[in-house]
């Protein structure tokens, strides 16, 4: 027996005996994904257990060194580890900006200090992070933001706004990029950490055409963030100035996020899901459409499964991820357009008696975000034109 | 005669035009009422003034006391609505109920006609049995009891339905389900009793209903036009809701165009205005062709149905799909070149993609639309 | 009877007693199109009589001043006239680059003398032009054209090449456009009139992807154009290196020419077309493509009518035709395709025993210019941008 | 298995890509012998160097002397046949033609492999009677007669038919014309009696047959597998060729986007490269990623019936029509962004687009394909 395979053995038994069967339900709703941080509150017994087991594990960030919180897995064991915990169709047991988002930054820029201290931080669920990167001015043009960190030798006074906060209203601290140079644009942007408990961070929930959402604004008036944190632990990710660097970093991992989060892994004909659901032959010439559409996306589901072959063994072209993004967040609308014509009236109530959700509009309305989070379509295909085709001045 | 507006209807597009622009206005109109939960999901107020303007009475003929225009005036009024998503019962009471009733006996336009020309009373119309339009399809039954009928069965996604004080309702009074003859249409009384209503709000905030009837009993003078002739009143409503739907869409597909056109001018990325990038030009030049194109339909079909011309009723199909495609294209454009803000509450490019998602469904939707262009052009 | 009625009344006699009844018969190939010019033969007597009827009726150009050969006809008679023709399916008596193109650019540029020498020898089909625009290297950029007549006092001396110049090979004289200051682009183009004959200047057809094609490239080889024809009657049309405007205000006349031309005029849906020609009913999703095709068409068809009407009463935007060319050309594209699709593999014969033309893919092919010719797409799409939506930097 | 070339299929795409660039390039095959008017549409000489390097027995099991591979290794060629429009028999002969043999008894393999893999051989196969791709009817009949069968009827759109040694034949031996069963498959010799062609040159010059079978008589030995049976080895015949055709159309659009990102990077207007210009910036960056996603439709569709999995037929359809709408767009965008010149002659883009035409229709069209996926998922 292999050493994968006498690991693979053993994880087996220790999720058969660590997994409770409710953490390996479908998750329901909010409360059944578990962020962590100093107000995080267990939905149940069993989802503490899970959670505590895989943390004394290391499983929640398995891949990590283990001095850092992590199980120290190589690719090969992480892999297996996925593969079963799917098999059982666990849970995640955290889910994290910080294991997603910081965590790498900091494993890529982060002194050993920040290390220690903040991915262990993060791999026991202690501390729920927040990014700001977006502001309202700035859009796509992330380096255009203006929220202003001004030197006071031993702390900076920031002023600013931020938008698109995913859950800055839940989060206990804050990674965000914060214009420290006027006169670079670039190289003028540091990549700083702070506790939003200090005083003169608010936020505000933001509302979207699809309902209630987790994204905030951010305000920041007057804050004082410190230099160094303690023991000569920096306030910001790698050099001030050049937090442009850690961003991009960060940007890639975004995207490869997204793309395989959107319209990739379907793979049954939609057409066939709405006739049953409709209970009924569905109008000949949106039948057409949807043949088309099912051509696409089964199409899409195929280049989604070459994609994740050729990124395990590096041979995915490095800017394959905006490809992916943009096919597959646009496929995703075209989705929710079809789902929306083909439920016909009944799929445009947005509250009624028996139900006071509208989650087919709401699911429909949210999807038109899908092609601007993350990197605009538009981004994408400048992206493609310029790095992928290299056409000129792109 | 010629595809534009004579200088009357000019006059009658600019008037509506600033009227919706200042009474029926977003902020005054749709998100008042939505935001306080209206269960009406509009205002009788301002229903009363357009009763003043005279808009209520636009099609219903000058001896009824109405202003007796055509297809192409109602359609100047609804594509200000469109524009500015105006909610109102305009387009169920004033356009399609108030074609039922002009082919109605003179009782039943002496009992209704008054309270839409004063703006007291509001229509519905009842035809889908089932979430897609399917007008070939009348399940709903009426059968002769004593000097009048006795309803039983069911409407769905009757817009307005809930505030209507009179809900014209196409049932069947012989043959079978498809059957194309046997159709009836009766006005029937908010009042009448065995009526259940579940009211929704749908995606746009307008109500719609479920209506059931259980019962209902209707006297003779209920009835529109013929027993078992329904089919021809009700092809005319159709009609009429078809192009009033379309012109409606390109008043949705030309409000959000502009919106979204002012926009690209003002919205700076990358140290440009995003107008300036070439891609984003050549989309909005598509999209404006497009527009250009089904208002183009849209007025071609109020023409034909105005001449009552023998090619009215499909071109009203092309109308209704071509504006669909072109209000469609209208609002997806809007939210995506409106960036991140587009998806916010606050502003209102969002509520013209929800109205346009609405509209689309209302009297059938492109697919539908398209399938009886084919169907009426005998492939 | 008012004078219109009146007008109507004697139009339709005259052309009772003047059009012979194969002159009322669709064109059926190339030789039923009379070009006129000095080289033109007469297929038949019919033609060569309803030619001469017309000519010396005024009607080759029935709008037209009476001194420059036309009948001198209001707009509102020249409209009963057109109309009078259409009712009974009578054929153009001259098809001519010099009614449609030169006429008016002389009509709105030329001297006296030039009005009278060639609008009359244009009306009376005396001589056949064709137009040097396109040069190899130009395309869209038209103004980027390098044909250059060097200055030797009383004549220039012309060198360089055009290309996609319509029926080169049969013409008599060219009206072209020719660089004569090669330090001001928009005011260094000449827009000069010479004869074919002229040494030095020569043709060759351009064989398209469809097939033969009226396409020529020309070249000229020192060619000595005079700035003076005879009595004093310039070479050029306007100033010397003001070309660009005569050829501007052409380009809207050719526009609008293409915009009527193209996918604009039918009124039945293609789909029973092409499902009656198949004989059985089309593929389901092939007729869902028909039917939104049909939408798109007959939409159009609305658009054709309404922008005709606004031409007349002058409510169109003057760049409108741009968006009608682009919708039009567009949609013929589609229309073809879906010729094809329902054509099947009999649609792919390209020549067989019963057939050596290959009519539906030949003008299938040739349907891929028509968002080339007379302005790009991307042009015009450029143009609405600009001049009706008018956005920044367009 | 991933979803990639591994070592021996990428060393094989190098040589099947120089191969064809070199020997298979345009300017040496398909414009050759199109100028000259060839009446087989390709050449016998290039034919037998794919003999020389092992192509056309690439599926051909070992033990027949081929080199027993799959589907992944035809497409492999397949898509550098597409890429340089390399005219010859290699898709009728060697993938459909070879797969129905492979389902042929010894004698029916001794007869005709030995012929293919010398190159000496060209196959066809007639399926469809009539101008659109419709394998589910078949009315071509072939009765029993002595020891054989007689065979009367026709079959359309056949490519290469007139060149073939022998074609393989779908014939009805019992049922009416669209049932599913009582189909036999036949490999008729090109010497058969009885036999009539009309052969025609297609758009992009390729020949194809409309054959006439006038009382053919055939011994029993020309039955592909089962009488009545061959349903099953037809549809196997079928998969093959979508597939093929699939990944043939996949080397086209490549081939044609790769010459028009080529132009966009040279071609100067408006003291630009037009390349520059960020609407054909943002087109071409759609098209690479049709294209990208068509090809991993492709290989997947490769993958699954080299497996023998049973969701390979859905997966065929789905990378024939997907292939079929980036094909398509590769070369509307190429011709259309090359401007004048991509209209004439002698650049190749148009020749490109001629190809697409007659490759899309060739085993049934995105429609045909659209809908196929409908009807195997049920609705």
């Amino acid at each position: 027996m292999s050493d994968l395979d006498q690991f693979r053995s053993e994880t087996r038994a220790w999720l058969e005996a660590n997994c409770p069967p409710e953490m390996r339900e479908p998750v329901r709703d909010d409360a059944d994904v578990y962020w962590g941080g100093r107000k995080a509150t267990f939905k149940n017994d069993a989802q503490k257990a899970w959670f505590e087991a895989c943390r004394d594990k290391g499983y929640t960030v398995p891949a990590w060194p283990t001095e850092y919180g992590g199980a120290g897995l190589s690719p090969a064991e992480a892999k297996v580890l996925r593969e079963e915990m799917s098999r059982i169709n666990a849970r995640s047991p955290l889910s994290s900006f910080g294991i997603w988002m910081l965590g790498p930054a900091l494993l890529q820029f982060g002194t050993e200090q920040q290390k220690l201290k903040y991915l262990n931080e993060i791999a026991r669920g202690e501390i729920r992070w927040c990014q700001g990167y977006s502001e309202p001015g700035s859009g796509s043009d992330l380096v255009s933001l203006q929220t202003y960190g001004e030197d006071k030798g031993d702390h900076w006074i920031v002023n600013g706004q931020k938008i698109w906060t995913s859950y800055a209203d839940k989060a206990d601290w804050i990674f965000c990029l914060v214009r420290t140079d006027k006169n670079d644009k670039y190289r003028g942007i540091t990549f700083m950490l702070f506790d939003m408990e200090t005083p003169g961070v608010s936020t505000k929930p933001i509302l979207l055409i699809s309902g209630n959402s987790p994204f905030c604004e951010t305000f920041f008036d007057d804050v004082k963030v410190p230099k160094q944190y303690g023991d000569g632990i920096p306030a910001q990710v790698g050099e001030v100035n050049r937090g442009w660097d850690v961003a991009k970093y960060l940007l890639g991992h975004e995207r490869e996020m997204i793309s395989g989060a959107d319209g990739g892994d379907r793979t049954a004909a939609i057409g066939a899901i709405l006739t049953r659901a409709a209970g009924a032959p569905l109008d000949p010439v949106l039948r057409a459409e949807l043949a088309m559409f099912d051509v696409d996306a089964l199409a899409y589901a195929a280049m989604g499964e070459k994609f994740l072959d050729e990124v395990k063994v590096g041979k995915a072209h490095p800017a394959q991820p905006n490809m992916m993004k943009y096919a597959g967040t646009e496929l995703n609308k075209r989705r929710h357009e079809l789902i929306m014509a083909a439920g016909g009236s009944a799929a445009l109530e947005w509250d009624s008696s028996e139900s006071s959700e509208g989650a087919k509009p709401r699911a429909w309305l949210r999807t038109k975000a899908n092609s601007i989070e993350g990197g605009t379509s538009e981004v994408m295909l400048n992206v493609i034109a310029k790095r992928i085709l290299e056409l000129p001045g792109a | 005669m010629p595809l534009y507006h004579d200088d009357d209807q000019a006059m009658l597009a600019d008037t509506a035009a600033q009227f919706m622009g200042e009474e029926g206005a977003i902020a005054k109109q749709l998100r008042h009422w939505r935001d306080k939960g209206c269960k009406d999901g509009f205002g009788h107020a301002l229903w009363k003034q357009m009763a003043e303007m005279g808009f209520t009475g636009i099609l219903v003929p000058e001896a009824d006391g109405g202003l007796g225009m055509g297809h192409v005036e109602a359609g100047i009024v609804l594509e200000e609505i469109g524009r500015n998503l105006t909610p109102s019962p305009f387009l169920t009471s004033s356009v399609m109920a108030a074609t039922a009733l002009g082919q109605g006996g003179d009782d039943l336009r002496a009992r209704y006609l008054p309270g839409l020309l004063a703006g007291d009373s509001v229509f519905a119309v009842a035809i889908d049995e089932g979430a897609k339009h399917n007008p070939d399809r009348i399940a709903c039954k009426a059968e002769k009891s004593g000097n009048g009928f006795r309803l039983n069965g069911k409407k769905d996604f009757v817009v307005q339905g809930a505030s209507a004080d009179m809900i014209v309702v196409a049932a069947r009074t012989s043959g079978s389900e498809t059957d194309a003859e046997g159709i009836t249409l009766f006005a029937v009384p908010r009042d009448a009793a065995g009526m259940g209503h579940n009211s929704v709000r749908l995606v746009d905030s307008s109500m719609a209903s479920h209506i059931t009837f259980e019962n209902v009993e209707l006297d003779g003078d209920a009835v529109i036009g013929e027993v078992d002739g329904g089919r021809a009143v009700l092809n005319r409503v159709l009609d009429a809701g078809r192009v009033g739907a379309a012109a409606e869409g390109v008043g949705v597909a030309r409000g959000s165009m502009d919106m979204t056109v002012d926009y690209l001018k003002q919205r700076k990325q990358f140290g440009k205005l995003i107008g300036e990038f070439q891609a984003l030009q050549h989309r909005a030049a598509h999209l404006y062709s497009e527009v250009e194109i089904a208002r183009a339909a849209v007025i071609k079909a109020q023409q034909l149905l105005d001449a009552g011309a023998e090619n009215a009723s499909l071109m009203a199909s092309v109308a209704k799909a071509k504006a669909g495609k072109a209000a469609g294209l209208a609002v997806k454009e809007g939210v995506q070149m409106h960036g991140g803000i587009g998806m916010t509450d606050e502003y209102d490019i969002g509520l013209y993609m929800k109205r346009d998602r609405a509209l689309a469904e209302f009297m059938g939707d492109v697919y539908y639309h398209a399938g009886r262009v084919a169907e009426m052009s005998g492939y």
